[in-house]
């Protein structure tokens, strides 16, 4: 591999219809490296070496992209303050998310969900009471914090956008890779079962499963979990993976027939070292991609659900069950449609401002 | 004479009907501008329109209006609402001098919205047809006083013996003298059939049939709309101002106040957010006539029944009583928002005969009512798990994350899970499908008597039948016993029995937290005039009487 | 400017000699996110009537570019009118990084029949296009349009330059089919491109090219995706049409053999710049140029004195930040102190048209050129 | 040809045979007891045991599955409600058009804003519109249907009060005394539902088509075309866009299955009685054979569709239609 990429460029291995056959594997891979060397100055990635210079590369094109940038700050930020701020702040608060003040200040004089910045007190089982603020007032008639909900809704967000993600992914990486790399009749079979899923209709699948068949898993939470979640996440990722394992296939196909690849397999490496460093490495860009983009678009179908009340398991807070409540209190306070609203569009947002940069930074051609 | 000695002792059983609204003025007289469509909104479908079935207070709404009566409410406000009062029968009834046989005499003119005439059958029919073992009504423990009910309800006979038809003559034979009789005859259940009607036999009801009141049902189309017309062959007194009266069933509470606002709705029958009735009556004010904000107390109480068939409250009456130490019932009213209703801790609500205010639980907490709470509950918390089932529309949701926070204080674990109103009550009144351990239910008096609330809800003899009212599954022979003793009596020793009853199963054997007695409230559009309330009926206007302005 | 190449003096009329295209110091510039990639930089050459011009270098050397700059082919292409004696290369960069509609900017002059295409309108440029200067490109398979048949696409071409109606312009379409050997032309003309093969597609190419009688084609590497056997032919048809025709041809390639086959003038271009310019005969038998003498060096002659195959150590600098002075010093064996200084003009020794932009003496050159010449006729003996 | 749409019929029938298995196990075998449920709420235990008999309960699982599939080719039946003895048929046929007319009408509503959006965007690139274009679909793309839908709900429709903001009304034959009907009344009550629905897949689309025209402007036909000496608006029409908006069409036929259960959302937030609608209220009811029956159907209607681009796609793209 090596000797061949260090060749002496020539005329003749530049010709890909050089009759000496010796000449057309490098030469193919020569010419390729010397068109990348030559226009545009893209890193010679497709060999598949100098792959640092790959990702010093990515990371070059993806510091240019403003947008992108402040969709990755942005999400970072939302992880911490999730799992980290959420509990945090119950602490300093001194109050948690499902607590109602209904008698103690969480109802204004009318009855009415208290405004942003109310204090409110709390009855301690000791006897005593202690005066707490509501930073962003109450949720509903039930007086709950409703910062704390929209914090903790995070959590709930991020756990169904990303536990989904991860499942759809390994479940799409290993049938599309195989089916990709080996075909045959693995790929048949794989594709078939692609097809077979894609025919449901997913939605409709979704929340039929959800109502009725995932209600019994919803009080598995492994202890950390919101209730409900690893029902989401189940009925996502099964229902969901055939959609990364379609696209993975089509990458690997393509990678399959990569001159590099067929160049590796002319100096004889065999197929599990193909893949170790020749497949994979490529694969990690479409999988951050996909990643990145999907856990947005998990984290809208977990507040669709929630909205429809067969989401996370009452009275544990989600952006879409806050989002079902508001549209009681419009008149009033037009707020509480604005926070889990305003939280759900930053979020998707930033996720697909970031996916579309890492999409763009890991392959230059399709950036515009 | 006799007869009159005991038809007044019949009405003077009743005479506590009357309730203490003094409001708006009957309006029922004053017919507005007849004709045109009056729009009601329901968030959620109904259980059935099949009179021997239905028994879903949105339902009772349209049964009024499309049923036909012997007894029936007047179209009256207050006082003069509250009276049964002869509709298909002419006159009162004439009673034996034991007070077991009723005759009534057939009003000639009444006829069915298909052209059969209304007749002495049509009654009997209607009290066979709920008696039916295969029809499963929730009614049935209306019949316990009818001769030969029970064998019909056993499937032994077909018809029963104590009902009889005479030419226009109907007459009726009770096991027992039953004050309230009369009163029990204006529930749909009741209603006259026809001959069609009396021949379908299905549990899961009849969704187009033929009725002899103002209005028929024209058309239903589940979870989706209701509509009734005017029925063309009706000769009765009552009034059936509006040509079609449209019920739009699906839209969320806050999308029904947004119609009514703009007109597009007349009434939300499934209600508005709970936070705008406060804005509401400031705006257009309060009870006046024909205004558009109307509120009237109820004989109407939400509780929790709390499940003596599952294991955690079978035989643990110290949970039930730390239950209704934990639960803030002001937080649960404050859900329904301005003029929901008022904090209770007992079994009958105000204006029933037999109520006296009882204080054993508290209708605020404070820190130490958690502590008493908890001394209860302590120890008896066996496995602290619960199914906690409430209704999935309007403020239900959010008052069972209340309740299920309560709950928590005292150490139980209660999983949340919403139904539409209609599934919640009839697969809670069903013994193979009521897998909650507490439920958020609400009744409303079907005809103001402490039978109707005691008896109907809280005998252990019903807890079998595949479909009853005692979602408490409460089933204590002792009260058994005392229940029906009590609903022989008359007067003032039935209300002192009934009131004794009350505090006593609460103080030492709470089948249920009683929480708020709710008041009806009203909100209509702009456009319809001839609003006239009668609690005792229903709740909400009477629709045949709303009219257009 | 070289001072050799004097702007001919009767731009306006063709006269016998004046050239068919002539253009004069071409530049090509690029904007890509690694910053401006100058595709051509200053380049100059003439094409005569009826003749064969050779453009030859390696991949990546600007010689596409250059004619695409010609018809004003590049994509988001901008054309610039400067001043021969303005610093055009700086001004470009200027003008360029201002342009939010460009990615490219070409200046220069391309003189076609008198009239100077980078200057010329836009409707002017598609009359010329496909009507008097025709192109072929490298890859047959992508050339042509998928989902319309051939037919169509001929009958396109045809109905765009000429004013005749859709039947005339069918049976145009199926004579020239004819002409570039489809067979059953009259069948053929509906089917569409992917039931062609490549040397097929390539021939519907050269009669598209052909069908309005151009007076110029550009053929891009019309063989390089072919396979041998067919190369032959294509190259072939191509010189047999162009006798027939007197078009005259830029033939685009980076195989010497082509060019032997086909050219009767030559340019060698490097790294976006013209380094030798001859005719045919002069570049095999006294090439000049340092860098001419490697891509003849390593042409494949199985028996080739090894030692003798000169192969050219490195590769092509990119174009975002050429070397300065001679682009092919660092590569260059030969190379001394100034080449990496001075940038070396296209000039000629003394008199005839052979150009080259070199600083070794031409002693030096004719002895390096002679070596090759006595190979060759070694070879050819033995 | 003729094999290639034999082919795909096959596979369609195929496809239904699996995906009806798949909801039959998981709809009916995993709740306990579905003959307590069949029975409804007259289950004496000699109901259940007929009933189960009548379902073919007390049989092995694939004979079962043979009857459910009998039924449903011999008497095309989905089964009848738990809830209301009503066949689902009946149900399902009631919902399906206001799906439908949603989602065609969302369709036709998104096309018509992502082509001309896609394609001026994608012609110039880098300019205001194109700028202006991509910030519409990444809010499009982002924005949650819901939150949409509700905002429009409460401002265009209450606030504004500009166009109706619940309900339907049928276009044709309106229920008796319903309080409207005909279509322009369905056309008013839609157009809401139209646009909450639309934004979304009108974003990701215009997103799609400005790729797919760059990426047909760089091919080296549409560099022919020009060589030819064809003019620009020509070069897009007959070279660009026929090739950019090819897998358009495929990608339309798969959304569409996508969309009917999209529409899900946009049925709860505006009343819409649709087949969104019947899953949710039937699944709140744990009404089985409804829901399971809505799931079949809508299946049967994605495969129908998709087997119809399929066939539509061999046509309009001579590669395949000749393969």
């Amino acid at each position: 591999m090596a000797n061949l990429t260090h060749n002496p460029h020539s005329p003749v291995a530049d010709d890909p219809s050089s009759q000496t056959p010796i000449l057309v594997g490098d030469g193919g891979l020569a010419l390729r490296l010397d068109e990348t060397a030559s226009d545009l100055g893209d890193d010679g990635t497709q060999s598949g070496i100098a792959a640092r210079g790959y990702w010093e590369g990515i990371w070059r094109r993806l510091k240019r992209d403003k947008l992108a940038l402040a969709g990755g700050v942005f999400i970072v930020v939302l992880f911490v303050v999730a799992f980290a701020g959420a509990p945090l702040a119950s602490k300093l608060l001194g109050h948690g998310p499902n607590e109602p003040f209904l008698v103690s200040g969480g109802l204004d004089a009318n009855q009415l969900p208290a405004g942003p910045m109310t204090h409110v007190s709390k009855f301690n089982t000791n006897g005593t009471t202690s005066t707490q603020l509501f930073i962003l007032g109450s949720d509903s008639t039930l007086a709950r914090d409703e910062f704390l909900r929209l914090l903790y809704g995070a959590q709930v967000s991020l756990e169904v956008g990303v536990g989904a993600t991860v499942f759809v992914i390994l479940l799409g990486v290993l049938f599309g890779a195989i089916a990709g790399f080996y075909g045959g009749w693995s790929d048949t079979l794989i594709s078939r079962a692609i097809e077979i899923t894609m025919a449901f209709p997913y939605l409709l699948f979704v929340i039929a499963l959800a109502g009725t068949v995932g209600a019994s898993l919803n009080t598995v939470t492994f202890g950390f979990l919101g209730e409900g979640v690893v029902t989401l996440v189940l009925i996502f990722g099964l229902l969901g993976w055939f959609y990364t394992a379609r696209v993975f296939r089509s990458v690997v196909l393509s990678l399959r027939e990569k001159e590099f690849v067929e160049a590796a397999r002319m100096v004889g490496a065999s197929n599990s070292r193909i893949i170790r460093s020749h497949i994979l490495p490529h694969l990690v860009g479409p999988i951050i991609v996909l990643a990145t983009l999907s856990v947005a678009a998990f984290i809208l179908a977990e507040a669709g659900l929630s909205f429809l009340g067969l989401g996370v398991q009452l009275p544990t807070a989600s952006w879409g069950s806050l989002l079902a409540d508001a549209p009681q209190y419009y008149t009033q306070r037009p707020l509480l449609m604005v926070w889990p609203g305003v939280a759900l569009i930053l979020t998707t947002l930033a996720f697909n401002l970031l996916g579309d940069g890492l999409r763009d930074a890991f392959d230059p051609r399709a950036s515009r | 004479m006799g007869v009159k000695r005991t038809a007044l002792l019949a009405l003077a059983a009743i005479g506590v009907l009357s309730l203490g609204v003094t409001s708006a003025s009957a309006s029922a007289t004053r017919h507005g501008a007849r004709g045109g469509t009056i729009v009601v909104e329901m968030s959620s479908d109904v259980d059935y329109i099949d009179p021997q079935l239905s028994y879903y207070g949105e339902t009772w709404k349209l049964e009024e209006a499309t049923a036909c009566k012997l007894m029936n409410w007047p179209d009256k406000e207050g006082a003069a609402g509250g009276v049964p009062t002869p509709e298909v029968a002419n006159g009162l009834p004439i009673i034996s001098k034991d007070g077991k046989t009723y005759t009534f005499t057939i009003k000639p003119g009444f006829k069915f919205s298909n052209g059969q005439a209304v007749t002495a059958a049509s009654f009997a029919n209607a009290i066979n047809r709920l008696a039916n073992p295969k029809m499963q009504s929730q009614g049935i423990p209306f019949l316990d006083i009818v001769e030969g009910a029970q064998a019909v309800i056993d499937g032994k006979a077909s018809s029963a013996s104590g009902v009889k038809v005479m030419g226009n003559k109907l007459q009726v034979t009770l096991t027992k003298a039953a004050p309230d009789f009369l009163a029990r005859l204006t529930m749909p259940f009741f209603a006259g059939i026809d001959t069609t009607l009396a021949s379908q036999i299905d549990a899961n009801g009849i969704n187009n049939y033929a009725s002899c009141g103002p209005y028929y049902f024209a058309a239903r189309t589940p979870n989706r709309s209701i509509t009734l017309k005017r029925n063309p062959n009706y000769k009765g007194g009552r009034a059936a101002n509006a040509d079609v009266i449209q019920v739009n069933i699906g839209n969320d509470t806050n999308v029904e106040l947004q119609n009514t606002l703009s007109g597009a709705t007349d009434y939300p029958s499934g209600g508005i957010p709970p936070t705008e009735w406060k804005g509401l009556v400031a705006q257009y004010g309060l009870n006046k006539k024909d205004g558009r904000v109307q509120v009237r107390p109820l004989m109407d109480i939400r509780y929790l029944a709390l499940n003596h068939a599952r294991p955690l409250f079978k035989d643990n009456p110290n949970l039930a009583k730390a239950v209704n130490w934990t639960v803030d019932r002001q937080a649960f009213s404050a859900q329904g928002g301005y003029l929901y209703g008022k904090r209770t801790g007992q079994i009958l609500p105000p204006g029933m005969l037999g109520f006296q205010q009882q204080n054993i639980y508290p209708i605020r907490i404070t820190p130490g009512t958690i502590q008493v709470a908890n001394k209860y509950a302590k120890g008896n918390l066996r496995n602290g798990q619960a199914v906690l089932w409430a209704a999935n529309k309007g403020v239900a949701p959010l008052q069972a994350q209340l309740i299920q926070y309560n709950l928590k204080q005292i150490g139980i674990n209660a999983q949340i899970q919403l139904l539409p109103r209609a599934t919640q009550f009839t697969e809670a009144g069903n013994p193979k499908t009521a897998n909650y351990d507490v439920t958020i239910e609400h009744w409303g008096a079907d005809y103001a008597d402490p039978y109707d609330f005691l008896n109907i809800l809280l005998d252990g003899k019903q807890v079998l039948n595949p479909q009853h009212n005692n979602y408490a599954y409460f089933n204590v022979a002792k009260y058994n016993q005392q229940m029906l003793q009590a609903s022989l009596l008359v007067g003032n020793a039935r209300g002192t029995a009934y009131a004794g009853l009350d505090s006593e199963l609460m103080k030492n054997n709470p089948p249920w937290a009683p929480l708020v007695d709710s008041n009806d409230r009203t909100f209509l559009s702009g456009r319809v005039a001839c609003v006239t309330i009668n609690t005792a009926a229903q709740a909400g206007p009477l629709l045949n009487v709303l009219c257009r302005k | 400017m070289s001072t050799t190449v004097e702007p001919s003096t009767s731009t306006g009329s063709s006269t016998e000699d004046a050239p068919l295209l002539d253009v004069r110091d071409l530049r090509t510039y690029f904007k890509t996110e690694d910053g401006i990639v100058r595709a051509v930089d200053g380049v100059s050459f003439s094409v005569k009537a009826g003749q064969t011009l050779g453009v030859v270098g390696e991949s990546g050397c600007g010689k596409s570019v250059t004619m695409l700059s010609v018809l004003s082919l590049n994509t988001k292409a901008g054309r610039l009118a400067l001043g021969p004696e303005a610093n055009a290369g700086a001004e470009m960069e200027h003008y360029l990084l201002a342009s939010k509609k460009h990615t490219s900017l070409s200046t220069g002059s391309a003189h076609f029949r008198g009239e100077d295409l980078l200057t010329a309108s836009s409707d002017r440029l598609r009359a010329i296009r496909g009507g008097e200067i025709a192109m072929i490109f490298q890859d047959p398979m992508t050339s042509l349009n998928p989902v319309h048949t051939i037919g169509a696409q001929l009958i396109e071409a045809a109905m765009l330059h000429q004013d005749i109606t859709k039947g005339a312009a069918r049976q145009i379409a199926i004579e020239s089919l004819d002409d570039v050997g489809i067979p059953r032309a009259k069948q053929r003309i509906d089917d569409f491109p992917h039931q062609f093969s490549g040397g097929m597609r390539q021939r519907v190419m050269i009669a598209m090219a052909l069908i309005n009688e151009p007076e110029l084609l550009i053929a891009d590497e019309p063989t390089t995706a072919l396979d041998v056997t067919t190369q032959s032919q294509i190259l072939g048809l191509i010189r047999r049409l162009q006798e027939e025709r007197g078009t005259a041809v830029v033939m685009i390639t980076h195989d010497l053999g082509v060019v032997a086959e086909v050219a009767d003038e030559v340019v060698v271009m490097y790294a976006a710049r013209v380094v030798e310019r001859a005719s045919v005969f002069e570049v095999f038998e006294q090439p000049r140029h340092p860098y001419t003498w490697g891509l003849l060096g390593s042409l494949p002659r199985p028996d080739a004195v090894a030692d003798r195959l000169t192969q050219i150590q490195g590769q092509p600098p990119s174009l975002l930040n050429p070397p300065p002075g001679c682009r092919f010093a660092p590569r260059c064996t030969f190379s001394f102190g100034r080449c990496l200084e001075d940038v070396p003009e296209l000039e000629g020794s003394g008199a005839g048209s052979h150009l080259d932009a070199c600083f070794l003496t031409d002693a030096q050159k004719v002895e390096e050129a002679q070596r090759f010449v006595t190979a060759a006729a070694t070879d050819e003996s033995a | 040809m003729s094999t290639y749409i034999i082919k795909r019929f096959l596979w369609a029938i195929f496809l239904i045979v699996c995906v009806t298995m798949i909801t039959y196990v998981l709809f009916f075998l995993v709740p306990a007891d579905p003959a307590r449920l069949a029975a409804g709420k007259s289950a004496t235990p000699a109901d259940v045991a007929r009933v189960s008999k009548q379902l073919g309960l007390d049989k092995p699982v694939y004979v079962q599955y043979g009857l459910f599939l009998k039924r449903l080719i011999l008497e095309q039946s989905l089964g009848r409600s738990y809830v209301n003895r009503r066949t689902v048929n009946q149900m399902v046929f009631e919902a399906a058009p206001v799906t439908a007319g949603l989602v065609i009408g969302g369709a036709i509503l998104w096309m018509l804003i992502a082509l001309p959006v896609g394609i001026l965007s994608a012609l110039r690139p880098r300019s205001l519109v194109d700028r202006s274009a991509m910030i519409f679909v990444l809010v499009g793309i982002s924005a949650p249907v819901i939150w949409v839908g509700l905002l429009l709900q409460y401002f265009v429709g209450f606030r504004l009060g500009w166009l109706p903001n619940s309900g339907y009304c049928n276009v044709f034959n309106p229920p008796v005394g319903s309080s409207c009907g005909g279509p322009w009344d369905w056309f008013t009550h839609m157009i809401l539902p139209w646009t909450t629905f639309a934004i979304l897949f009108a974003a990701a689309y215009a997103r799609m088509v400005r790729a797919n025209v760059m990426d047909t402007l760089g091919e080296d036909y549409v560099r022919t075309a020009r060589a030819k000496g064809a003019p620009e608006h020509s070069v897009v029409r007959h070279h660009v866009l026929r090739n950019a908006l090819l897998p358009v069409v495929t990608m339309l036929g798969l959304d569409i299955g996508v969309a009917l259960g999209g529409a899900i959302f946009t049925e709860a937030i505006f009343n819409l009685p649709g087949l969104g609608r019947l899953t949710v209220t039937s699944v709140e009811s744990l009404d089985l054979p409804t829901v399971q029956g809505v799931v079949v159907f809508a299946t049967f209607a994605i495969i129908i569709i998709s087997f119809t681009v399929d066939i539509l796609y061999a046509y309009i793209d001579p590669r395949i239609r000749l393969a």
